[in-house]
Parts: C-alpha cells; structure tokens; sequence
C-alpha cells in the first residue's frame, strides 16, 4: 500500500491562554489514502470540527493550538510534509491548492460585499496567477462543474441573491477551483433543506468520482455518511472511540457510543417505525379544527407603483386534530409550514380561515387571539425563546401571570413538579437560562407550555436545533407527557426521522398547499403525491449504502401571485381509510 | 428605490421642524437687535423712535405674520435680509460657508489618515500592549475638550516658536494655497484629532467584529495571506460602520465648530452664527440654522447612499 | 508579517506635517505692504450709521471715517473739526460755527452747511432713532446764511451742547446720501480713512483720505482684523502679525510690557466700574442700608483683585477738570463697623439676601467685580446670588430695571450735565433705571447746565458730586485704562481719555 | 456582584473603573465641603501663589485654593453630567421603546423630532435654551439633556426592534403577556448592555460639552466652580497662572478617559454574552 496521502498520529489540539489545560482533541490517528473518504461522526463538543480545522492549520486564528503529533500530508510533488510544524508561507501555498475546504453556514461563509466572480477568480489569482479574462474564463468552468445554470451571469451574483444550496456549490466550486487533492467538508448539508441536501451530497459523490480527490465528511448524522463515505471514524469528548470499513462500522458496531448513535438516535425507516398507539375515534369532538386556513403578505411595490401581488405563504389550508394525537406537519423551508403555525397561535394574522378548539370557541380570524390558555407554542431554538435576563422561577410564572393569575405557593409546587415531570432539577428555579445546555433548555418551554394544562402543544422545530442523542430524549418526555396529560401535538418539522418517531398521522405541506394528509404508517411507507415521493426519496438512511443520487436543479416555485388570484378549488384522491393525496394536473 | 423615496419625503417636514424651533426659541431669548445695537442707549429712545427701530428690524409684527412672510420668502430662495450685514442672508452664509467647508474636509481626512490605520493595526493585535496603548492614545485625543487643544497650541507656538498660524481673514486655498493651508492646518488638526479617537474606535470594534465572520475564515482556506485578508476581505466590510460614524460627524462640522472658529480666529459658520444670535439677528440666525440643517441632512442622506453602494445586501433588499 | 502603520510611525507624521505648513505660515505672513498699519481689536462694529451706532466698538471704526463739527484733544478740549471755529452767542442762546472751506467728503464734494444743517435734521427726527437725540433737545432751528457759516438757535442756554456735538454721533453726512438714504449701507464721512471693504466680525480695509481737510496721513491705509480671543490678539503681537492692537481685558494688557519689541499704552478713561443698587427695590429703598453698602465695600480691594490693580478709585465725575480727591467723599475708606451700625438702625442687624446680574465679558472685568463684592458684602450678612448674563439679556434687565444689583461699566463724557443728566434729573430718559431722584439733585444739575462761568460750574458739580454719594443709589467703584499695544516701529499715536482711535490718522510706520 | 469583578478584570476596565471611582469619591468629597481650604473662601493677599505647601495646586485671581475648587468642580461638573444624562436616558428610553413597538404613526413622528433635534446644531440649540432660560446648574442640565435625548432615543429603538422581533417575545405574545409586561420585562431589561455603555460614553461628553457652554459664559454661574468654569477663566491667565489652566484640563481629560474606557469595557463585557451565542 503507497504511503497515505494524510496520516494523523495522537493529534492534541487546546484551547485558551494555556491550551495543555484545555485539551479538545486528545490523541487522534487516522490515516487517509489518495481518493479514499473517511468521513468523521460525533455530536458537538466531540471536537470533530477542531479535528479537520488542525488539519489545515486554520485552528490557530479560532484561537486554538496544536500540542501534540504529527499530520503528514503527501505533496502533490509527492513529498512529506508535517502540517503541524509547518510555518505560515508554506501553509499558505497549500490550503486552496492542495486542501480544499467547504463550511456548515454557507449564507455567512461568502463574502457579502463582493460578488461570487471575484471570490472564486481569488483562488485561481493566488495559485494559477491567472488575472483578467483569463480569471472570469476559469471561474466559469468552475460554476460550470458543479452544474450551477447560466454561470456567467451568476458571477456577478452577490452573495445575498442567491438560496442556501445554490451558495454552497459556490462554495465547493471555489474550493475545488485548483483541484485540490483532499477536500475537507465541514457539515456541509446540516443546515440545508433535505431535497436540497440530496442533490449536494449527490454533486460531491460526482465530483469525487471525477476529480479522484480524497475527502474528510464531518457529520453528527450517521445515516448521511452511508451513501458516501468508504471509512467511518466515531468521536466522543475529544477521542476516537472507534474506526474502520463502512459495512464493519455500520453491521458489526464495537462500541457502545456508535451503538447508541445507531440505535438510539431516531433514523428514517420508510414508515416501520411510525406510531400505532392511537385509534381515532370520531364521536369525541376535535380538539383543534382548522378550515381554509389562508395567508397572504402584500408585496410592497414601491411608492408609485401597483402592487405587483402578495406572497400566498399559506393557501386554503384545513384539517383536525383529535385530542391525544399528534398531526405532523412537514415541509421544506418556504413551504409555509411555520406560518401556518404562527397563524394558528395569533402571532399572524390570516387573511382567511375559520378555527375552532374543543369544539366550543368558534372564531374567525385567529384561534389563539393571545389569552387563550389552551393553545401554547415551543419554538425551534431554545437560546433563543428563553429571556435571558429573567429567572427562570419569573419565566415559568409569565403565563399564569398573563391570564390573570396570582403566583401562589400552590403555583410554585407546580412549578417544581413540572421540572420534576420534565426531568430538570427543583433548584433550577433560581438559576439563568444561560446556564442550561441546549437540550434542558427545550425541556424549560415545554414545561412552561404546560404551566395552563392546554390541551393544544404547537410544536414548531421544536427539536431540530438539538443534538442527535438529545433529540431522542425530548421525543420520548413529549411521548410519554401526551399520554399522561392527553395533549394534541401539531408537530411542524423538516425532519423526517423525527416525524416517523412521533406523528400518528402526517400532512404534506409543498408551496403553501397540503398534498397529501393522511396515517403516518401509509403516508410514510406509500407516497402518492410526486413531492411526497421525491421528499422521503431524498432522506438519507443507513440502509441505502453507496446509492447514486440522481441531480436535479428545480428551484422552489416562487409564491407571489398577481392580485385577485385565486387557486383552484383541490381535487383530492383517497388512498386508504386515512390517505388522500391532492390529483395532480 | 421606494427606500429612497421615504427619505425625500421626510426632508421638508424636518427642515419645517427645524425652522418653527429657530424661529421660536431665538424670539424666546431677551433682548431684541435694538438692544443689541444701542447696548443701554436704548433707554434714551422715544417710542416713536423705538417704534421706527422695530420697523426698521421688521421685528414690529405679530409673531405669526412674521413667520408666515419668512417661510413664503423661503420658498423663493430668499433668506430674507441680515440687519448686521445690511445685505441678503443667503449671500453672507455662501460667502463663510467655503472656510467651514475645508476645515470640515481637512478634519475629516486628518480624522481617517489618523484614525482608520490606527484602528486596524489595534484590531490585528488585540488584547496585546500595543492595542491597549493606541486605544489610550486615541483616547486622550478625544478625552480633551478642543478648545483646550486649540489654547495650547497657540500658546506653545507663540510663546516657544514665535510662529503663529494666520488669523482673521480668510484666503481661499486657489488664491495662495500656502497662506490657506498655514490658516486651516492647525485647525484641522485640533478638529481632527477628536474626530480620529473616534474613527479609531469604531474601525477598531469593526475590524474584530470582521475578523470573526465565516467569510474571512473561508478567505483563509483559499491560502490568502493575513495582509490580503484584511485589506481584500477585512476592511471593505469593516468600512461600513466608519463611513456612518464620518459620514454623521462631518454633518456636524458642516454645522462649524463654534469653539475652534473663536480661538483661531476663522470666520467660519460657526462664528457667523453665534455673533448673529449676539446680535439678534433673527434673519441671519434662521437662515445659518436652516442652511446647517439642510447640509446635515443631505450628508445623512449621502451616507445612507454610500451604505448601500458598500453593502449590497442594502441595495438589493434584505435576504436571497 | 506585512508592514503596518505603527503608532510611532502615524504620530512622528502628523506632527513633521504640523510643523512644516505652520513655520511655512510664519514666512507668508510677512508685513505686506509696508505703510499699511495691521491693526486687530477682538470686538467688530455692529454698523456704520454714525447717528444710530452707540456701541463702543462701532464707534472706535467710525471715527475714523466720518467728522463731527468739532472734535475733543487728549486733553478733553474742544478743537477744530469740520467746523475751524465757533462761538456763543452773548446770552447763550446762539451758537455760530464756521466750517473750514477746504473740508471736502471723501467722494470730493465740498462740506457745506446745507449738510450740516441735513445731518441735524436727520438726528433730531424721531424716525432716525438717533440716541444723541437727547442731547440735543435745545435746539430750536438751525439756518445757513452763507456757504461758510451755520448758526444754532436754542430754546435755552445749553452750554454742554458744544461737546454734545464733538461725538460722533453726531458726524457731518453728505445731504445727498441722507436723501438717497444710503447713509447706514455707503460709508461716506469726510474723515481721515476710506471704507474700502468690510467683512463684519472678520475683516476692515481702509485707505488713507488724500485730500482730508486735517492734515497729512501718515499711513496709507488700516487693514483691521477681527481676533474674538484676546490672547490671540497678543499671540498675533509677539509674533509680528500685527502692528497695532486695541485690548479691553487688564489681564492680557499686563502682559504686552514684559515684550521686548512691543509698547503699551495706558490712557485713564471716563468710563466707571460702578455697582448700581436699584432704590425701587426692598431693602435698597432704604437710604441706611444704601449707606452700609456704599461703606461695607473696599473699592481699592475690587480694583487691586478684579483689574489686577489696573485703574483708580474715583467718585461719579471722572473727567479732567472736575475730578475731585476721592478720600474726601462719603465712606470711600472702608469702615465695616459703621457699615454694620447703619445696618442694624435699618433694623437689618442679621443682614438680607439679594441677586446681582453682570454682563458676560462686557466688561471683562464683570465676573471677578461681582465674587469680590460678593464677598465683602457677606461680612456684613448681605447674601449676595450672582446671575452672569449674556449681554443683550443683561441690558434687557437693566433697561427695566429688574434687579436687585447691577455690576456695570457705564460709559463717561467730557461734561458732568451730559454724563448723567439722563439718570439724575426729572426728566432723564434712564430715571426708571435709576429709580432715585431728589430736589438737590435735579436743580444742581439744572444749575450747572445753564452755568457758563468754569468755576462756578465746577463748585455746582462737585457739590453735586458729594450729594449723589452721600444718598449712595449707586456705588461707584474705580475708572481703568482703555489699552492699545503696538510694535515698537509704530510712532506718532495719540490716545484720548474717551477712546478714540482719531489718533491713528497721525501714525506712522517707521521702516 | 460579578459585574464588577468583570470589569476589572478587562483590561481597559480595570484602568476606566479605578478613575472613575476615584472621581466619584473626589465629586463627593467636594459635594459634603471636606476640601483642604474653604473653596469660595478668598484669601486675597495670596492671589495668583503658585502651587506650595498650603495650596497644592495654587490659588486663583482672588486668592481661593485651586485644588478645592476642583474638587467641587468635579463634584459640580459631575452632577451635571449625570443629571443631564439621566435625563436624556429616561427620555430616550421612553421614546425609543414606544416608537421600536408601537411603530408606524407613532414611530414616525417621534423620529421625525429627533430628526429636527439632531439637525439642529447642538451647541446652538443649548446656547439658546440657557440664553432663554437664563444660565444655571439646572438650566444647563435641561439643556444638555435636549440635545442627547434623540442621540439615547435612537440607541434603544435600533435594538428594542431587533428584539421584538426575538422568539421570546413571540412566545410572551401567544401567552398574552400584556403590553406593558412585554415592554418592561422582555424589551427594557434586554437593553441594559447597549444602554450602559451608551450612559459612560454620554457621560464623558456631557462633560465636553458643560465645558463648552462654561467656555461661551453659559455654564455653572460663579462663585461656584465647574471644571469647565475653570478651563474658561483660565483663558487670559495662561500665561501669567499656567497652573489654572493645567489643572482643569488635566482633571477633564482623566475623567473623559476614564468614562471612555469604562464604555469600552463595558462593551466588550456586555455584548458578547448576547452576541456570541447563536441566536
């Protein structure tokens, strides 16, 4: 076997003025061949990210150091060279000649004042010496390559213009520019819809293919790495705890940690998995009904100009939701999932749409006009939901306070049972929010959801900003308070792994319209709609090993009509006692 | 452009603003031009003497009618006729206007060629001595009121020097560009240097904000070297909070630096305006502040322009 | 590690930059032409209508270019102006001026007595608001019988009319601007100087007057500028920017000796640092407490501390020929015992508490004045509260007489009558600022108007002057000196106890 | 409380922190009168003494001890300052919260006055208001605080709209918090760290411009002293009593500096904990 293109040897990467006492990566080896990809599996906090950061030595200005072995990498003129030990100039020639590198966020990742021509020309300027015509000329092919249509006029796109996904080819194009001979990719798709995370995966699989380059795919999921990585390494609090084939990893797993990221963590099993634990009876009134839900945001057309329209974000949505059940919503961003949530607590104001809860409270305009105590909302980013100035004792009293109640000694032993019930400490009352973890965090809303005993949760992403392990956990305290209490979920996610593990029954949400609605066993495992069938195609899995994604480069339709318009009246086709999918044109 | 529309639209209501607030606060001061031509003569007039005075000064008429002539004349242009000048307002502010102009941009490139490299190079050593040590001195340059500044260069350089910059009139810099710049360079200088602890501090918070985004990381990652990646990546960005603080602080010079105009002795707008209220001189007042006002303006505007020519996530609209 | 800017770098250049233009500016700012004086006062006139203008700053300029009939000398005697000579009639009802024939406006017309007669006319008609108009109350009709003589008819014998007419205010203006009414825009005088061009609050330019009837000029023309801040003005000095500066604050004057290349001159002028205490007021109505005032304050301590000692103490008539030895007036040696009797008669043993308002800088003095008295007066229980005031907010409350004390620098004449007949007669314009008026007052002072003989005169004054102190409604503090500095190369100038800058016309620059 | 203990161990905090405490103590020392001499005391066959022994900084034109003047100057020019600036706070405040929620109407107009507040020359429109009100302590407070208050108004509205648009406000919606609860629990508390460090630096130019409306004649009225008082007197001594002048500026320019690293600090302490975690 030739020498390995990289070999890392009990790699020690600290933070901090004193970086020994603050090690991150304790003692990492890993060794990777020309055109092989490893990708590297952890949660965060597991120092993966550090781990590839120290490879390009692009640690030391995020204030880390490395202070410990070795990083061999095989030149492209066939020499080794120890990247550890490298100065500054060498380093320079080969990050973005020789090591590539692509990041999670790629709307911040860009330069926002310069537009896409200039960057991508900056790595041809800076090892090609190409400048002028000859530079744009290169830069074209590169967009070219990574299948972005009419690359010319996009290079004088600027950053802003452009989706999520279509920035992120950008950003593999200009990392690929000069033919780097290893390609590191930071979580590349994590913060990507998931029909658009196939089509990026599928491009690096083709590219790598093409190019024979090595990669690094660092990644908390472990059902994404199946389609494309050769060898697997797992990490845990800074070490590797275990590493080799793909088959081996995934069939044969040695350590209890790639266990559990195995079992524990929910994975997509084509509707095998999905919730049986609900039987509908339709005599009991709904607890939620919702009918021709609609939302229109008027499109500003400057100061003299007619309104060329308004947005239609949600369109002649209706459905029920029983007491004890959960409803998931699901849909890719822009499909008008969470507006449709927000409508339904009041936050926006529908433009048409009738609502009723329990049966009794029959309202136009908005169900939850804000007092209404049965309805309550979790939101997706738990930093983010939590006042950060108040105590946690004062957070959990603001509901009982804004319907009009007194905080009693009786008020605080209910406090303190839910932190119980939720699995959080009685002594967290008197603590901030900033001392919590992401995962305790989510568990003070949902306690806080429950201080008015509702009987409608609106969950909106509610566990999409959460790590895998503890994903797991929160959908199992949501399982088990809807049995206890007898709550009706309205789940709104992305996720499909997430939505098998909870929904009882699923609706498909595509441009503001449902598709389709029915059981979650028969949505999941029997598709009928086109988007259906392309969104849960689209869900990576354990199972699908090595598979050929196929590319396609649809943009989601844009949702602003002409004024006046109005959309047809939907024909639905039934597919079962609880499935029926919208009949397409 | 619907953004800039607005922006127009706002204009005349806050110049209206500013008009009704100078026309009402300058009357609301004791002392009218006739006491402050005649000084305590003025007792020794008749009322008819006084009457004929109060003509004279057109200050006789009902509050609302005079407001009412002067607005109309506005409209037209015309600022109506300084009492000490004996001449049309408009005339005497253009004629003062051009010192204060220079001083402004001279303060202003002091305050960048001091303030901007000064900030950059504190940015890239952070946290070290030498950042700590700029910081203080930029500092001091803003700690110190600029009168005070002003005061002690005079009378260093007079006293140790035997030099002085010239005084009193002014020489516009195409006539003799070296009597000019011997006039404004100190001036510029006690201005500028305040104005530069700013720029230093601004460009010094942008730079680290700078620093830390994705982009620069990803600059990094492409091989570009430290000094490309501030200047070619860094600074561009970190402009856009320096243009606004410049932009906004050399609408107020526009306004004349009242204190620096006294000690050096330049007859800028800032002593134009300040010896007209002396004086009561209510039409020259209304049309200095009116003028002042119109500038601080059109540089606000300017700088929102300048905001949106350097970001274009401004000039596109919010968001992809 | 590329090369940045260090700090060392940036300082060392911006400082050499300094350097460098400033030493440039000393080589430009070189004497431009060598007869133009370079003059700099810090306070700029307010106008050029010779009849309208009172302000001292507009008159030092105006004298220069216009000419009253007669003019006063250093010594406050009255001597040929427009007019070479001039007489009263027998019974003092008649005062007969002939004019100089070779006295021409500076635009070559002759000065004729139909331009007299049209300048009297224009200060006594109430639509000019000429504040010398007071003065002048006694001229019945004026008439012209030849092209050299002008002839004053007066209700009544009015001897202080004759140096009423040696101010300014009371300047010869051509008939034809008058009736072009361009006399307050044009400045046409047939004075020593030319108004070539006035920047107000910046910049004065003017050329000497050929063919002025006075005499030869011994500069060719004045470049004034305007320097607010006095230590500039001493700064432009020391550094030969200037040649001839006017200067109000004894604090910087001082400093003009201790320069080698430099002369100060120090005149006395007629102008009091007085303490007005306002009668109409409690307690000040009563004359005990006035009296205590007048005795509880030191007069030479204020001097020495607020004007560094820079003047004299004098009664109310401060100008030559009428000054009398101070010490021999009512309590001008300090008795704080007597002070504090006159107190408890007035039944005020535990003392009051009152405001003073001072002009801000008008005069420079007025600050220092007022935290002095302030101080004396406590060791008497008088609470003194100072109000410092913008100056047209300070004359605004004085002209109404709203206070309880004024600190003020009143200005003086060559005659007692035309000095303080506005406060202290009957009829007087300023009684309501006054607010005190007795018998004894208002017939000495009639008295001395219609009194022609000198001495006689100055026995009516001075008996008037120890009435006015002894009732004590104002304190008067001391006179000081109008200040002007020049370079040592600088001959020939004149100063006069009102002032004037006339002096300049016989300046020379020696090379 | 850890917030101190947080700025002193900033850098630039630890320098700002220790300045500013000391003037405070100066201010209040000066405030209760334990001052070496009597500072409105004039003992004036000591006039003009350069510093010595008895008086440490020398004395002025009429004989009183520089050093207790300063202290009840800064003590003065302090009260001043913080008055003015606390006022300017309340009102920005006030109007930045009001304007940021209620929006539109509202917002517009009270923008719009701001807009001819702070078009109008600063120091013309305090130099005018003190000219109408007539000069004095409190007279000069009102009038520095008109013209900070649009600066203050704009520094809450800019943030309170950011975060009203923030998650937790959202949920408070759904629970219908009520208004006033929203505007001082989740708004007002969350704009502490702009605030603060929006007060240090007004504080230091409050003390900039006290001096500049002293230097015009429109500040502090004498006997009592203001650092700014003292700057302005000293004009015409520098030559003959340099020490006037020196002490003063010197005094102004310490504390200006110690503010102004305070609010750097401040800053630094303030906003990272909201910045650097991803909202």
């Amino acid at each position: 076997m030739t020498t390995p293109l990289l070999s890392v040897s009990d790699l020690c990467v600290g933070f901090g003025r004193d970086p020994s006492k603050n090690e991150i990566v304790k003692g990492v080896s890993f060794d990777l061949a020309a055109g092989e990809t490893l990708a590297i599996v952890g949660e965060s906090g597991s120092g993966k990210s550090v781990t590839a950061l120290s490879i390009n030595r692009l640690v030391d200005f995020g204030g880390g150091r490395i202070i410990g072995g070795s990083i061999d990498f095989k030149r492209r003129d066939g020499s080794i060279l120890d990247l550890a030990q490298a100065g500054e100039p060498v380093l320079e020639k080969i990050r973005g000649s020789e090591i590539g590198m692509i990041f999670q966020e790629p709307m911040t990742s860009l330069n926002p004042v310069l537009t896409i021509g200039t960057q991508i020309e900056e790595s041809f300027r800076l090892h090609r010496g190409l400048t002028g015509r000859q530079a744009t000329a290169a830069a074209r092919d590169a967009l070219d390559r990574v299948r972005i249509p009419d690359a010319a006029r996009r290079l004088k796109y600027c950053p802003n213009q452009l989706s999520g996904g279509m920035l992120q080819r950008v950003m593999i194009a200009t990392a690929l520019a000069c033919n780097p001979r290893l390609l590191i990719a930071d979580e590349p798709t994590t913060a990507l819809d998931v029909t658009v995370q196939a089509q990026i995966m599928a491009l690096l699989g083709e590219l790598k293919h093409e190019t024979g380059m090595a990669m690094i795919f660092i990644t908390h999921d472990i059902g994404l790495v199946a389609g494309i990585a050769d060898k697997i390494m797992v990490m845990q609090a800074g070490e590797a705890v275990e590493q080799g084939q793909l088959d081996q990893v995934l069939d044969r797993p040695q350590h209890s940690y790639t266990r559990h990221l195995l079992s524990a963590v929910p994975h997509f099993e084509s509707g095998r998995a999905a919730r049986a634990d609900f039987r509908r009876e339709k005599a009991k009134p709904p607890a939620l009904t919702v009918d021709g839900l609609t939302v229109r945001f008027k499109v500003s057309g400057g100061l003299l100009g007619r309104s060329p329209g308004s947005v239609h974000a949600v369109e002649n949505v209706g459905f029920d939701l029983m007491p004890g059940e959960t409803l998931a919503i699901v849909g890719e961003s822009g499909s008008g999932k969470s507006t449709t949530a927000r409508a339904i607590l009041g936050l926006v104001r529908p433009t048409r749409g009738r609502f009723s809860a329990h049966g009794l409270t029959e309202r136009a305009g908005s169900v939850a006009d804000a007092t209404d105590p049965a309805t309550q909302m979790v939101f997706q980013n738990p930093y983010a939901s939590l006042n950060p100035r108040l105590r946690i004792d004062s957070i959990l009293a603001e509901p009982v306070i804004a319907a009009g109640g007194r905080i009693t000694t009786e008020t605080r032993e209910k406090m303190k049972a839910l932190l119980k019930r939720v699995g959080l400490p009685e002594d967290s009352l008197e603590r901030y929010p900033h001392q919590f973890s992401g995962g305790q965090r989510q568990r003070l809303c949902i306690a806080r959801a429950l201080m008015l005993n509702p009987s409608v949760v609106v969950l909106d992403e509610a566990v999409s900003a959460l790590d895998v392990s503890v994903q797991a956990k929160v959908l199992e305290l949501l399982v088990d308070l809807q049995k206890e209490y007898g709550l009706a979920y309205l789940f709104v996610s992305h996720d499909m792994a997430v939505v098998e593990r909870i929904a009882h029954r699923i609706a498909v949400l595509y441009a503001g319209q449902i598709v389709e609605i029915g059981d979650a066993a028969s949505v999941l495992s029997n598709p009928q709609h086109s988007y259906t069938k392309r969104l849960i195609s689209a869900v990576p899995s354990i199972d699908r090993r090595n598979q050929h994604f196929e590319l396609d480069t649809r943009q989601v339709p844009s949702l602003v009509r002409p004024p006046g318009f109005e959309p047809p009246e939907p024909q639905w086709r039934d597919f079962g006692p609880d499935h029926r999918a919208r009949a397409e044109a | 452009m619907s953004y800039l529309t607005r922006r127009l639209l706002t204009f005349p209501l806050v110049m209206l603003g500013v008009s009704i607030l100078v026309f009402v606060t300058i009357r609301m001061v004791p002392g009218d031009a006739i006491t402050a031509m005649l000084g305590t003569e003025a007792g020794l007039l008749t009322p008819a003497q006084r009457d004929a005075l109060a003509g004279y000064f057109g200050i006789d008429q009902p509050i609302l009618v005079q407001y009412w002539r002067w607005l109309a004349g506005v409209f037209q242009g015309d600022l109506g006729i300084s009492v000490t000048y004996g001449r049309p307002v408009l005339g005497v502010i253009l004629e003062r206007f051009p010192l204060t102009l220079q001083l402004a941009l001279m303060s202003m490139c002091v305050a960048l060629l001091v303030g901007l490299p000064a900030g950059v190079f504190a940015a890239t050593r952070n946290e070290k001595m030498s950042d700590l040590g700029v910081r203080i001195f930029a500092m001091i340059g803003q700690s110190t009121p600029n009168f005070v500044v002003g005061l002690l260069i005079i009378y260093a350089l007079s006293a140790g020097f035997g030099i002085l910059p010239v005084m009193g009139e002014f020489t516009p810099f195409f006539e003799d560009p070296l009597r000019n710049l011997g006039q404004m360079i100190l001036p510029a200088i006690t201005l500028g240097f305040a104005f530069a602890a700013s720029v230093t501090r601004i460009s010094r918070s942008a730079m680290l904000d700078v620093l830390s985004d994705d982009y620069v990381r990803t600059a990094r990652s492409k091989g570009a070297s430290k000094r490309s990646v501030i200047w070619r990546h860094a600074l561009p960005n970190a402009l856009i909070p320096v243009v606004t603080l410049s932009g906004v602080e050399f609408g107020y010079l526009l306004g004349g630096a009242v204190l620096v105009e006294q000690i050096y002795a330049l007859p800028g707008l800032g002593r134009l305006v300040l010896d007209a209220i002396l004086q009561r001189d209510y039409a020259l007042v209304q049309g200095c502040v009116l003028f002042i006002a119109f500038n601080f303006m059109v540089v606000n505007l300017l700088v929102d322009l300048a905001y949106a020519a350097l970001d274009p996530r401004i000039r596109l609209g919010e968001g992809g | 590690m590329g090369r940045n800017f260090s700090a060392k770098q940036v300082s060392g250049l911006v400082s050499g930059l300094a350097l460098a233009v400033a030493l440039g500016a000393a080589v430009a700012a070189g004497p431009a032409s060598a007869a133009t004086l370079r003059m700099a006062w810090s306070q700029d006139a307010t106008g050029l209508d010779p009849h309208k203008q009172t302000a001292f700053s507009s008159i030092r300029l105006l004298e220069l270019i216009y000419e009253p009939l007669v003019r006063l000398d250093k010594d406050l005697q009255i001597v040929p102006a427009v007019a070479s000579s001039w007489e009263f009639s027998a019974d003092g009802t008649q005062l007969t001026f002939k004019l100089n024939p070779n006295a021409k406006f500076q635009d070559g017309k002759p000065v004729t007595p139909a331009d007299v007669k049209a300048s009297f006319e224009r200060i006594l008609d109430e639509k000019t608001a000429a504040a010398a108009r007071a003065n002048f109350g006694s001229i019945a009709s004026i008439e012209t019988p030849d092209q050299t003589t002008v002839t004053f008819k007066l209700s009544r014998p009015d001897v202080p009319l004759l140096t009423a007419m040696a101010s300014i205010n009371a300047a010869i203006v051509p008939a034809a601007e008058i009736t072009a009414g361009s006399v307050g825009t044009k400045a046409l005088g047939s004075g020593p100087f030319k108004l070539e061009k006035w920047d107000p609050n910046s910049k004065e330019v003017l050329t000497a007057n050929k063919d002025w009837a006075g005499g030869k000029i011994g500069v060719d023309g004045i470049d004034i500028s305007v320097l607010p801040d006095e230590t500039a003005i001493l700064a432009s000095l020391r550094t030969k920017q200037i040649d001839f500066a006017l200067l109000n604050d004894p604090l910087v004057a001082t400093l003009v000796p201790k320069e080698t290349n430099l002369i100060l001159n120090r005149t006395p002028v007629l102008a009091y640092h007085v303490l007005q205490l306002n009668p109409a007021r409690k307690p000040m109505d009563n004359l005990a407490v006035r009296q205590a005032i007048s005795c509880a304050i030191d007069r030479q301590d204020v001097l020495d501390t607020a004007s560094v000692g820079e003047g004299k103490v004098t009664g109310p008539l401060t100008m030559p020929g009428y000054t009398t030895d101070a010490s021999t007036l009512f309590c001008y040696k300090r008795d704080v015992e007597k002070a504090k009797k006159l107190m408890a008669d007035a039944g005020f043993a535990d003392g009051f508490s009152a405001t003073v308002i001072a002009a801000n800088g008008e005069p420079a003095t007025a600050a220092a004045e007022a935290q002095v008295i302030q101080s004396q007066l406590a060791e008497i229980g008088v609470k003194l509260d100072i109000k410092m005031m913008e100056l047209n907010v300070y004359v605004d409350a004085w002209l109404k007489g709203d206070f309880d004390m004024a600190v003020a620098l009143n200005g003086g004449r060559a005659d007692p009558y035309s000095m303080y007949n506005r406060y202290w007669t009957k009829a007087g314009n300023l009684q309501k600022v006054a607010n005190y008026i007795d018998d004894t007052l208002d017939s000495l002072m009639q008295k001395g108007r219609e009194e022609t003989d000198p001495a006689k005169r100055k026995a009516i004054f001075a008996d008037f002057e120890k009435h006015l102190v002894e009732v004590s409604p104002w304190v008067w503090l001391y006179t000081s000196y109008s200040y002007t500095a020049q370079q040592k190369t600088v001959q020939g100038f004149v100063p006069t106890p009102e002032g004037s800058l006339f002096g300049l016309s016989s300046v020379s620059i020696q090379q | 409380m850890s917030m101190l203990r947080a700025i002193f161990s900033h850098a630039s905090g630890r320098i700002g922190g220790t300045i500013v405490v000391v003037y405070i103590i100066i201010a209040l020392l000066g405030m209760f009168d334990i001052t070496p001499h009597n500072p409105l005391q004039q003992f004036r066959i000591d006039r003009l003494h350069a510093p010595n022994a008895t008086y440490w900084m020398g004395t002025d034109l009429f004989g009183r001890d520089v050093a207790s003047r300063l202290m009840k100057g800064i003590g003065q020019s302090f009260l001043v300052g913080f008055c003015a600036v606390a006022l300017a706070t309340t009102a920005g405040t006030v109007l930045g919260l009001t304007a940021a929620w209620f929006g539109r109407a509202w917002d517009g107009l009270v923008m719009r006055v701001m807009d001819v507040l702070l078009a109008f020359p600063a120091i013309l429109l305090a130099l005018l208001i003190i000219a109408a009100a007539g000069p004095g302590t409190w007279t000069s407070v009102a009038a520095i605080a008109i013209v900070y208050t649009p600066i203050f108004t704009r520094v809450v509205r800019g943030p309170a709209l950011s975060i009203k648009s923030r998650e937790f406000v959202d949920a408070a919606r759904t629970f219908g918090s009520s208004r006033r609860y929203i505007l001082t629990r989740h708004l007002l508390l969350n704009l502490v760290a702009p605030l603060t460090v929006q007060v240090t630096l007004a504080l230091a130019w409050s003390l900039l411009t006290e001096a500049g409306l002293s230097f015009l004649g429109l500040g502090t009225q004498p006997p009592a002293s203001s650092l700014g008082l003292m700057l302005a007197d000293s004009r015409n001594l520098m030559e003959t009593a340099p020490w006037l002048l020196i002490f003063p500026a010197l005094a102004i320019m310490i504390s200006i500096l110690g503010f102004n690293l305070l609010g750097d600090a401040l800053r630094d302490i303030l906003d990272p904990k909201t910045r650097s975690r991803p909202a």
